[in-house]
C-alpha cells in the first residue's frame, strides 16, 4: 500500500473517500484565512487532487488477465499523458518484476552473446525522445458502425510520454551484427512470454530500448524495468518487460504477426507487418457524451498523430467535410508524437459535424471512412485511421456518426 | 570500440529462452501424438477453448479449429485451422503461453502431442500422426499461402482527398 | 487516503510497506510461469513500482509550513520532473482548493475588470509548453564553502513540467489594457496570500495562466486549479493558487520583491526584480555521495538550462576546468527548458574534478564560482549559477567542493 | 473582438483584495498608535517574533529590527528596520500574511498599530507616532536609498571564459 508516511496520513482520514490516485483533505472555507497543509505530509512522492476524477477505463472481455484500458483522452491537458493514465494492453496480467534480478540478453546472428543489467543499460549513452504509443486495435469498432459510446472508448488506446533509454544502436555495436541479420525477434517477460519479429533496419533507425517514462522508470503496467520503444510502430511490438532480443536472417512468424496483428483484406488473404501506425486525429471537445450548454463560441479541441514523421498540419470542419479551416498547433511537432490542436468555433444552434484531418509531413493524408473501406473491406481490424465524426445535436448533445 | 558494457551470454543463460521458427529452428527434442494430445487437451485445454475446441466466449478461450472458407465472407472465422500459416507458431505459442492460467507448465512431449491433436481436429494431419522436430516443419497449413508482406503505407493515401 | 478500489488492496496488504507513491506486490520466482496482476486493480490511476524509492526531501527548517523540498536530480530519468517529485516551496503551507469555488479576478489598469472560472479558462485557446521552474534560492548554500550533501541539495529546487494554459495575452485581450500599464500584481489564494509584480511585457510576452502540468491537472503543490507560469523567471514568481491579477503602472514592492528576492552587492546596495534564471548546469551522474566501483569507462551525466532562451551547448571538464570536451545534448532544446547532456568518460583511478558549463543561444556563458564571487560577492543570497566541482578520489568516493 | 469569456468582475468583488503600494494608494481607512500596537504585537506577535522584536528562531520568526550599517559587512543583518525600502511594505505583509498561524485575522487599525510599533522599535518613527494612510506613505525608512532595478544579466559574463 502507499508508502508508510502516506499510509499513517490515509488512516486517519480513512472514512473519507477519494478518487483514485489522490488524498482527501479537508476544504478550507477561505483558504487564505487558514494555514495549509505541511510539507512532505505526503510521504514525499506527490499525489494528484482530490477534485480529479477522470481514470482508464477498461474493455469489456471475459478474463482482465489479457485485456486492456483506454486514457481518458477528453480530460486530458496538454500533450503528455500522465503515467498513470496511459492506455494498457497485456495477455498475460502485469507481472511484478524486481529489477535486480532482471536481465536483457541479446543473442542470435551476433558476434557475442551478451546480458545486460538493467544498471548496465542505465550507465550506457542515453537518448530522451517524445513519442506517442498506439495500439494497432484502436478505434476497431467503428469500421461498419458508429459503435463507441466516447472518445475514450473510440480513440483511447492512445498515449504519449517522454519515454528514456538506450538506442539498440548503442547496444547492437557492444555485441556485433552479424553480416546476414534482418529481423530480431523481441521477448518480453511476462505471462503471455510476449514475442514480436521487428526488422532490424527500424531498430537500427530509432529503436530504443527504454527505462524511463516522463522522468522517472517506467511503471509497472509499461514494462517496468525495460521495454522496447520503436516510434510510429504499432504498440503490440512495443514488447514490454523485455528480456531478450534474438537477431535472425528472418521473422519468426510469433501468434502476435499471424494469427493477431495481420489485416484481412477483402479477398481472403492477408497482411503481415503492418507496422506503421497512419496518420490520424480526433476532436476531443467537443465529443460524443457531452453537452454543449447553449449556441456560442467554442474552442474545439484535440489530438493529431502520424507513425511516419511528423504532424504537418490539421484541418477541422463543422459540416461534415465539407468546408476545412486550418487548426492552430498547439505545440512543437516532433517525429512520431502526437500534437495538440484547436481551432474557435462559433456554434449557431443548429445541427452540425465535426470532424478533423490530420496530414503527416510526408504528404500522408487521413483518409475518410469511405475510402478506407474501400481500400480494406470491413474485416482488417486493425489500423482504423479514417476521420472521425462527432455529431452536434439542435440541443447540443454530442454523439458519434458516421458522416 | 565498445562500452565495455555487460558480460558474455554463456550456452547456458541462453538454454532457458526458445522461439521456434517456421522451418523448424529452435523446436526441442521429442515428440507427441494426437492420442497422447487427446489427453492433455482434456486436462489442460478444454475448460477453456471446450470439448471440441470451439471456444469458449466466457473463458476467453477461442475456437481453434473451424472457419475454412470463411476468409472473404463477410463474417470471416479466424483459428488455428483456418488461418494459421505455420505449425511452429502453434507449438511456439502453446509453450510459452498456455495454459493460459499455468504458462509455461508443458514439457517438450505435451506440447508436440496437444499441438498434433489440435491441427488432426482442425483436419490438417491425420488421426495416427506423430510430430517432432523433423515432422512439424513439414506440416502444410490450410491457410499457408493466405498472407503477404503489407509493410508500407496505402499509397492511395498519398494526397487524398486534396 | 488512496481511491475506493486502491483502499480496498491496500488494506488487504496493509502490513507490506512500499515507498510514497507506489503498492507492494508479491514478486513471483518467475514472472513468465504465473499470472500477473488483472487490470485495474489499481482503481484506474496507476502508481510507480514498489522498486522505486526516491522521494523529494525537505530543508531542515524551523516549520514546515514556510518551508521547501527538493527533487532527487540524481534519480531524474529523461528531462521531466515526475509530477510527484516536482520542488515545492510554500509560505503558508499547501492549501486545498475546490476549482468550482476558485476565480481569477484581472483588474486595475483594464478597460473591464473580470473574473473568469477555472472552466472558463479551459474554454479558451490553449498552449502547451515544456519549461523548467528554478527557485532563485537554488544552491544558495555554495556562495562560500561547499556545503550541501548531495545533488539533489545543491540543485534540487529545479523541476521541468509540460505546463497547458491560456496566455496572458489571450486573457488581456478580454479585459482590454490601458495605454500607462507596465506591470502586474500576480496573487495567490494561499495563507501567505503570496504576491509578486511582474512587467507586464513579460507577461504579454510568454506568460501563461497554467491549469495542466504533465498531461492532467495541476498538482495540489505546485498551485492546483491555476498557477502563472513565466518561462525562465525565478520560481517565487510563478503564483501558485492564483487568484487575482492586478494592472497597475508601477510596482507593488511587495515583501518577496524586497525583503526577500533582491541581491544584496558588496557595496550594501541591493538589486532589485532580479527576474531572469543565469544559464546554469549540472553533473548528476557521478556526483557527490556517490561511489564509483572500479576505474573505466563511464557515462557522465547531467542537466542544462538557462532563463534567456534555448541550451546552446553544454562542455564537460574532468580535470577541474583546465580542458573542456562537448557533451551530447540528448533531447532536442526548447526555449527556458532543461536539456540532459551526456559525455563518455574513461575513469583511469586517479583523483579527478569534473565540471559541467553552459552556454545558452544568447550567448551567456556559465560563470566559474571565481566570476561570480567577483561580480556579486558573498551575500547576494540568490541566483547562485557557478560551475558546479565534483571531486572523484582514487577510491572512486565523490564529493562537493570549490576546485 | 473578444471571445466572450470570463463576467465583469463588480467593485463588491473586488471589495475583498487589497495590495497597498508605496505611495500608499491601497490603505484602508483606519489608524493605529505605537502603544496601541504594542498590545497587539504582544498578544498576536511577540511569541515568534520575540519580546524584543529579536527574533525566535525555533518559531521561525525572524528579528524585525537591528542590523542597521550592516549591509555592506560581511555578515549583513537584514530586518524591517535596516532593509526595508517602504513602510506600506509592512502594512501589506503583515495585513495579508501574519500573524503566521491566523493569517489575515487583523483588522486595519490592528495593522496600523503594529506598523507603527514595529517602526518605532526600530527607532524610524517616534513613540508617540500615529499611522493611517496619510502618514505611512511619508514615512522615510532608513534604507530607502539602498535598492536599483537590477534587470538585465550580469553582462560580463557574456563571452567570458572563452
Ligand atoms: C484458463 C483458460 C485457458 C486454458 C486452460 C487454455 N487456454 Fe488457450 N487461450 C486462453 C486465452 C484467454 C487465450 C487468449 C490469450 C491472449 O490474449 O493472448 C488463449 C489463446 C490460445 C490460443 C491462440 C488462439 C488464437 O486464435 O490466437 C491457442 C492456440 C491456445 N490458446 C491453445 C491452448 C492449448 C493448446 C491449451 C492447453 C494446453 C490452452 N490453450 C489452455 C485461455 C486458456
Ligand atoms: C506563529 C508564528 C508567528 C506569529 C504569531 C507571527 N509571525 Fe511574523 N513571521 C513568522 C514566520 C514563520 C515568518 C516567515 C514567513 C514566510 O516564510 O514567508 C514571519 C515573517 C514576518 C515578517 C517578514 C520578515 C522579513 O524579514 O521578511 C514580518 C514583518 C512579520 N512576520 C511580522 C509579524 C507581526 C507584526 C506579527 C503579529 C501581528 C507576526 N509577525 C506574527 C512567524 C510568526
Ligand atoms: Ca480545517
Ligand atoms: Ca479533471
Ligand atoms: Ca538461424
Ligand atoms: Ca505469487
Ligand atoms: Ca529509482
Ligand atoms: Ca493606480
Ligand atoms: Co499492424
Ligand atoms: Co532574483
Amino acid at each position: 500500500t502507499l508508502g508508510a508516511t502516506a499510509l499513517a496520513a490515509g488512516a486517519a482520514r480513512a472514512a473519507e473517500s477519494a478518487p483514485p490516485g489522490s488524498v482527501h483533505y479537508d476544504v478550507p472555507e477561505d483558504p487564505t484565512k487558514e494555514q495549509g497543509r505541511p510539507l512532505l505530509a505526503d510521504g514525499g512522492y506527490g499525489t494528484r487532487s482530490q477534485f480529479e476524477t477522470e481514470v482508464r477505463s477498461k474493455a469489456n472481455n471475459p478474463t482482465d488477465l489479457t485485456s486492456w484500458t483506454f486514457t481518458p483522452l477528453a480530460a486530458q491537458i496538454g500533450n503528455l499523458t500522465p503515467s498513470g493514465l496511459h492506455f494498457e494492453r497485456h495477455h498475460g496480467g502485469i507481472p511484478t518484476i524486481d529489477p535486480a534480478r532482471h536481465e536483457l540478453v541479446v543473442h542470435g546472428m551476433v558476434g557475442t552473446a551478451k546480458k545486460f543489467s538493467v544498471a548496465d543499460l542505465k550507465r550506457m549513452p542515453s537518448v530522451t525522445r517524445k513519442h506517442f504509443i498506439e495500439c494497432s486495435g484502436n478505434t476497431l469498432t467503428e469500421w461498419a458502425k458508429p459503435t463507441a459510446k466516447n472518445v475514450q472508448v473510440t480513440h483511447g488506446l492512445l498515449s504519449t510520454s517522454e519515454w528514456t533509454g538506450v538506442l539498440f544502436s548503442t547496444l547492437a555495436r557492444e555485441v556485433g551484427l552479424k553480416e546476414a541479420a534482418l529481423w530480431v525477434l523481441a521477448e518480453g517477460a511476462d505471462a503471455a512470454v510476449m514475442t514480436r519479429s521487428v526488422p532490424l533496419e527500424k531498430l537500427l533507425s530509432d529503436g530504443m530500448i527504454a527505462y524511463g517514462q516522463n522522468g522517472e522508470a517506467l511503471r509497472p503496467e509499461q514494462g517496468y524495468p525495460l521495454r522496447l520503444l520503436l516510434p510510429g510502430y504499432e504498440g503490440n511490438t512495443h514488447i514490454k518487460w523485455l528480456r531478450r532480443l534474438q537477431v535472425s536472417d528472418r521473422p519468426f512468424m510469433t501468434r502476435e504477426e499471424t494469427s493477431k496483428y495481420t489485416d484481412l483484406m477483402p479477398d481472403g488473404r492477408a497482411k503481415l507487418f503492418t507496422l506503421q501506425m497512419g496518420a490520424k486525429s480526433v476532436i476531443t471537445f467537443p465529443s460524443a457524451d457531452m453537452m454543449l450548454p447553449k449556441p456560442g463560441l467554442y474552442e474545439i479541441k484535440g489530438i493529431a498523430w502520424s507513425g511516419r514523421g511528423r504532424v504537418q498540419s490539421v484541418e477541422v470542419s463543422t459540416d461534415a467535410g465539407k468546408t476545412w479551416r486550418p487548426a492552430n498547433i498547439e505545440n512543437v511537432a516532433e517525429p512520431m508524437c502526437t500534437v495538440r490542436f484547436n481551432c474557435p468555433w462559433a456554434w449557431d444552434g443548429q445541427a452540425a459535424t465535426l470532424q478533423s484531418r490530420c496530414v503527416d509531413e510526408t504528404g500522408y493524408v487521413q483518409p475518410t471512412r469511405e475510402e478506407l473501406v474501400r481500400l480494406r473491406g470491413l474485416n482488417s481490424v486493425y489500423h482504423y485511421n479514417a476521420i472521425q465524426s462527432w455529431a452536434v445535436a439542435a440541443d447540443g448533445g454530442v454523439s458519434n456518426v458516421h458522416a | 570500440e565498445t562500452l565495455e558494457v555487460g558480460a558474455p551470454a554463456s550456452d547456458q543463460d541462453l538454454a532457458r529462452y526458445f522461439a521456434i521458427q517456421p522451418d523448424g529452428e529452435g523446436l526441442p527434442p521429442g515428440s507427441g501424438t494426437v492420442s497422447a494430445g487427446a489427453k492433455v487437451y482434456g486436462e489442460r485445454c478444454a475448460a477453456c477453448h471446450g470439448d471440441k475446441l470451439q471456444g469458449v466466449p466466457a473463458a476467453g478461450g477461442a475456437p481453434l479449429v473451424g472457419g475454412r472458407g470463411t476468409l472473404s465472407s463477410a463474417k470471416p472465422v479466424k483459428t488455428v485451422e483456418s488461418y494459421w500459416p505455420y505449425a511452429s507458431t502453434l507449438y511456439d505459442f502453446v509453450w510459452r503461453a498456455m495454459p493460459f492460467d499455468q504458462p509455461g507448465s508443458l514439457s517438450p512431449d505435451e506440447v508436440y502431442a496437444v499441438t498434433a491433436y489440435v491441427l488432426a481436429k482442425g483436419g490438417v494431419i491425420p488421426e495416427d500422426a506423430t510430430l517432432d522436430a523433423s515432422s512439424l516443419p513439414k506440416v502444410e497449413m490450410p491457410n499457408a499461402k493466405g498472407f503477404y508482406d503489407g509493410r508500407g503505407p496505402d499509397l492511395p493515401l498519398y494526397n487524398a482527398g486534396r
